[in-house]
């Protein structure tokens, strides 16, 4: 049997591409201003903030900016791309 | 249970670059749900937004087995699922983990096209979990009214506004007479963290309504995803409960809201930052702002004396 | 036994066991090493009204799918149903087996009391008499099936002390004809 | 081997005992409603097979697509309404590539409301991707079923076995069951070569870009066109096991000689043959196509029987609306076309809603014809 016979897909990172392009803001942390609640962790849609490092993956983060309207110190701002 | 944020594990299973809207809130709950049930899960979806985003043949975000089904079937496919994985157990060793069968639906999917399957699967009490992601409306194909579709609101089929208020429908679920049914929100991940796993402990039918605000559905900026789920639970416009056995136990967020008596917060504030009701107000802002409160003082009534009534599930 | 297709039509009353009645005829068939089919006809009927069914009997597979319409034997559970069971086809040589009290001239019609024979045995469930187990034994006599055969097919569909009921009214009417 | 009398239903459900089906999901229907009661039966006096109770029957083929898709063996069964309500996950089943088998009673189609017996159902089914099989006795159906397993999990395409309600869903006939063993070595378990797995996660039928969506369906359209090799292969092995045949794509009946040639399908092709006889003694010279597989259509096997001075008669058990005759006629012509030039074919639609074809009334439709062809 060959692979088109059944329509499967499999897991993968950008399955819609990078989604990074979408992005008009790009959320910036200060990391001075950081207390690690994580609240910006948990709150990502996209998954893409490093719940370790707190680093953001830039390709596919589609900029919401909801990590930066719910960070409770004002560590995160929205900047132009 | 877990009681910090710190406590989620780290293991995504909804991998970034999907194709959900920037600030989605349903990519958001799936993640809450992918940290609680794990690797060990098998995922169901009728057509949503969720489908529409998880990528192109031959790739998908979702990092669990998972499979795409006719609108209308949720229940009885999640159903047959488990009832499969049952046999395969029997098959198998005692070692061998049978994984969590969950649905992924709209409100469509479960008010609506999917209600009479899935009234079935709860009759039967059949193994698995559903899921509804309720953004009151039915935003993939446009923003068309649903029975989640609260009243006053604007819709595409509803331009002049939802005449009827929305169906309660976590309390029908609960009227099956099933183990588990609650209500969460992608403001409050803890809380739905908890109750997600709560459900996976528990055998038999499970129901777990996500309330989730859609910034392009509703009309307000995508930052405003969470901010939008908090006003709603805090004017009550999505009450916080979980019912395990048939007794009705208010979260901590809307037990807080039962508790004042005079000066509750009103709803005002809620409904004037969503571009979905300004559009119908217009001139009669006042007296429609205070429809929308008795809608919601009298769920809140009602949920309040319902709560008091507590039967055992066999 | 040399035998071409015999074909039987059974008429009854809805509760009265037509259906089980063709089974039970095939299977004396199947039991002589014979092919048969039991058909039923089956409509929107509900309970009392009348019911129809046919029976084929061959020594070849039969292939045939429509119900009897100029059967062999015209089979009647109630004496009342003669007329329409006569409406619905004969020919000339169709031979009628009625269960009736009194006896009947209409085509040469073989009479048996099966509803006596049914109650003197016992075979009587919320007042309805089980006609069709005495009426199973009685046509088994007319086409010479064995008196083993009856008692065989009746214990392979019950057991207990319903298959010696069944199996005592059934060779009851077998010999009565 | 056992020989027992039994209805075509009670044939269909002793056919998924002997296959150890994993999870059958079914609802009432008249006249399969028999089936699904046996088989919840068997599983009172311990058969190994799960049964869920489902609400209706667009979920009961959502059900059985969900545990195939989880690996499992499945089996359902209905009719008429039934089927039609499926119809929207028919689709979905024959897309995902699921090896499902499912018995259809035929019935005729509301409105007006009838029980009892035409093709009207499963032929408005025709373009949903399911090998359409058409059984003309109780024993082929216990055959058949267990066959179309064998051709479900090799082709990894669903496989709908058809027999007329009533006409053989309630009539009883002998049947041989062969010993159960020979039917496991004949069917061994089923081991899907994709599943819905946690150890290997992907997921199934997502959105397609149109080159991917067109080549799945490519696909799909050839595998069906070509899978008569391995329903041909399904009944050859199947006979080595059991010493049971029923099998091929057509049955044919006296039709080496056969000026007037009959083409049916389903149980009264059964009736024909009998008919035929009487014919031939009466100095008719006529033969029978049974159609057994109508999907794929089997145009080459029939060809091969028919010759330009044939005179072909097609008795349809359903309507072609807005065409002359039958679905089945219709099929016929289109496959004929430019192929085979025959002097005469013609429709005859017949047996609708259970309505009794006699041999008088063949008789009438071969008169019928002759007087038109001469004419």
């Amino acid at each position: 049997m060959d692979s088109i016979l059944q329509p499967i897909s499999v897991p993968q990172k950008g399955a819609a591409g990078n989604t990074g392009e979408w992005r008009l803001y790009k959320p910036i942390i200060k990391k001075e201003k950081c207390v690690k609640c994580l609240k910006c962790w948990i709150y990502c849609p996209e998954a893409v903030i490093n719940k370790e490092t707190l680093e953001i993956d830039y390709q596919y983060c589609k900029g919401c900016g909801i990590c930066a309207n719910e960070c409770p110190c004002e560590a995160i701002s929205m900047e132009k791309e | 249970m877990i009681s910090t944020i710190r406590e989620m594990p780290e293991e995504e299973l909804l991998l970034s670059g999907c194709g959900s809207c920037a600030g989605c809130p349903a990519s958001l709950a799936l993640r809450i749900v992918g940290k609680a049930l794990g690797k060990n899960a098998v995922m169901l979806l009728t057509p949503s937004c969720s489908v529409a985003s998880m990528g192109m043949t031959p790739k998908t975000a979702y990092n669990w087995p998972s499979m795409n089904i006719t609108f209308a079937s949720a229940g009885a496919s999640a159903a047959g699922v488990s009832v499969a994985l049952d046999t395969i157990k029997e098959k198998k060793n005692d070692t061998w983990e049978k994984p969590t069968v969950f649905n992924w639906t709209g409100d469509g999917g479960t008010y609506d096209i999917g209600f009479q399957a899935l009234s079935a699967a709860a009759e039967r009490n059949d193994d698995f979990i559903h899921f509804c992601y309720n953004n009151e409306a039915y935003v993939n194909t446009g923003l068309q009214r649903s029975g989640a579709t609260p009243r006053y609101c604007y819709t595409t089929t509803t331009p002049a506004g939802k005449k009827e208020t929305k169906k309660n429908m976590a309390l029908l679920m609960l009227e099956h007479n099933v183990p588990y049914i609650a209500t969460a929100s992608v403001a409050y991940p803890i809380d739905l963290y908890n109750k997600i796993l709560k459900a996976k402990s528990i055998p038999g039918f499970k129901y777990i309504e996500i309330f989730a605000p859609c910034n392009v559905g509703w009309g307000f900026s995508a930052d405003k995803t969470i901010e939008m789920g908090r006003m709603a639970v805090e004017a009550g416009a999505c009450l916080l409960w979980e019912a395990h056995n048939g007794k009705i136990v208010f979260s901590k967020p809307t037990e807080k809201l039962l508790k004042m008596k005079d000066k509750k917060p009103s709803i005002e504030k809620y409904i004037n930052s969503q571009g979905r009701f300004q559009k119908t107000m217009k001139d009669k802002k006042l007296e429609i702002l205070m429809d929308i409160q008795e809608d919601i003082d009298r769920e809140i009534r009602f949920m309040k004396e319902r709560s008091k009534i507590c039967y055992s599930v066999n | 036994m040399e035998i071409i297709m015999i074909e039987f039509r059974l008429h009854g009353l809805g509760g009265q066991g037509i259906v089980t009645f063709s089974h039970l005829l095939s299977e004396a068939a199947l039991e002589m090493e014979l092919y048969s089919q039991s058909l039923p006809s089956f409509g929107v009927e509900r309970r009392g009204s009348s019911v129809s069914a046919s029976v084929r009997i061959n020594d070849k597979p039969i292939l045939i799918h429509e119900q009897c319409s100029t059967p062999e034997f015209l089979v009647i559970m109630n004496d009342s149903l003669i007329q329409k069971a006569i409406d619905m086809g004969l020919h000339k040589r169709t031979k009628l087996i009625v269960n009736s009290n009194e006896k009947r001239y209409e085509q040469n019609a073989i009479t048996i009391n099966a509803t006596q024979i049914a109650i003197e045995n016992n075979l009587v469930h919320d007042n309805i008499p089980f006609v069709n187990i005495p009426m199973f034994g009685a046509v088994c006599k007319v086409i010479q099936f064995p008196r083993e055969v009856v008692e065989i097919v009746l214990r392979k569909n019950w057991k207990g002390k319903i298959a010696e009921l069944d199996v005592k009214a059934a060779l009851s009417a077998y010999d009565a004809i | 081997m056992d020989k027992i009398l039994c209805t075509g239903n009670y044939a269909a459900a002793e056919a998924v005992k002997y296959a150890k089906v994993d999870v059958v999901a079914g609802y009432p229907i008249t006249p399969s409603t028999k089936i699904v009661e046996k088989i919840n039966e068997d599983i009172a006096h311990g058969m190994k097979c799960k049964f869920i109770s489902i609400e209706g029957e667009h979920s009961a083929m959502a059900a059985t697509v969900a545990a195939s898709a989880a690996g499992a063996r499945v089996f359902t069964a209905t009719s008429s309404q039934g089927l039609l309500y499926m119809h929207e996950v028919l689709h979905m089943a024959a897309g995902g590539r699921l090896p499902i088998v499912m018995a259809n009673v035929n019935r005729g189609v509301f409105a007006p409301w009838t029980l009892k017996a035409d093709h009207q159902d499963a032929l408005s089914q025709r373009d949903t991707g399911w090998i359409q099989i058409y059984c003309a006795s109780n024993q082929e159906i216990f055959n058949t079923i267990l066959q179309a397993y064998k051709i479900a999990e090799k082709a990894y395409l669903p496989v709908m076995v058809n027999f007329d309600g009533f006409l053989l869903s309630h009539c009883e006939e002998p049947v041989s069951l062969p010993e159960e063993e020979k039917i496991s070595t004949y069917l061994p378990d089923y081991k899907p070569m994709w599943s819905l797995n946690t150890e290997n996660p992907t997921s199934f039928s997502n959105v397609t870009n149109p080159k991917e969506y067109a080549d799945f369906r490519d696909k799909l359209s050839k595998d069906i066109l070509n899978v008569g090799t391995i329903i041909k292969q399904a009944a050859y092995e199947y006979q080595e096991c059991t010493e049971l045949w029923d099998g091929d794509m057509i049955e044919t009946y006296c039709t080496e000689d056969a000026e007037i040639i009959l083409v049916a399908m389903g149980s009264v092709a059964a009736d024909i043959k009998y008919c035929v006889d009487i014919l031939r003694k009466e100095g008719v010279s006529v033969g029978l196509i049974r159609i057994r597989v109508f999907v794929p259509f089997p145009g080459i096997e029939i060809m091969n029987i028919l010759k330009t001075d044939s005179k072909v008669i097609v008795i349809d058990r359903d309507y072609h609306f807005g065409a002359e005759d039958g679905i089945v006629i219709s099929e016929l012509r289109s496959f004929l076309y430019g192929k085979l030039n025959l002097k005469c074919l013609k429709g005859m639609v017949m047996g609708i809603g259970g309505k009794e074809i006699t041999c008088e009334e063949i008789k009438r439709v071969i008169k019928k014809m002759e007087v038109e062809v001469y004419d």
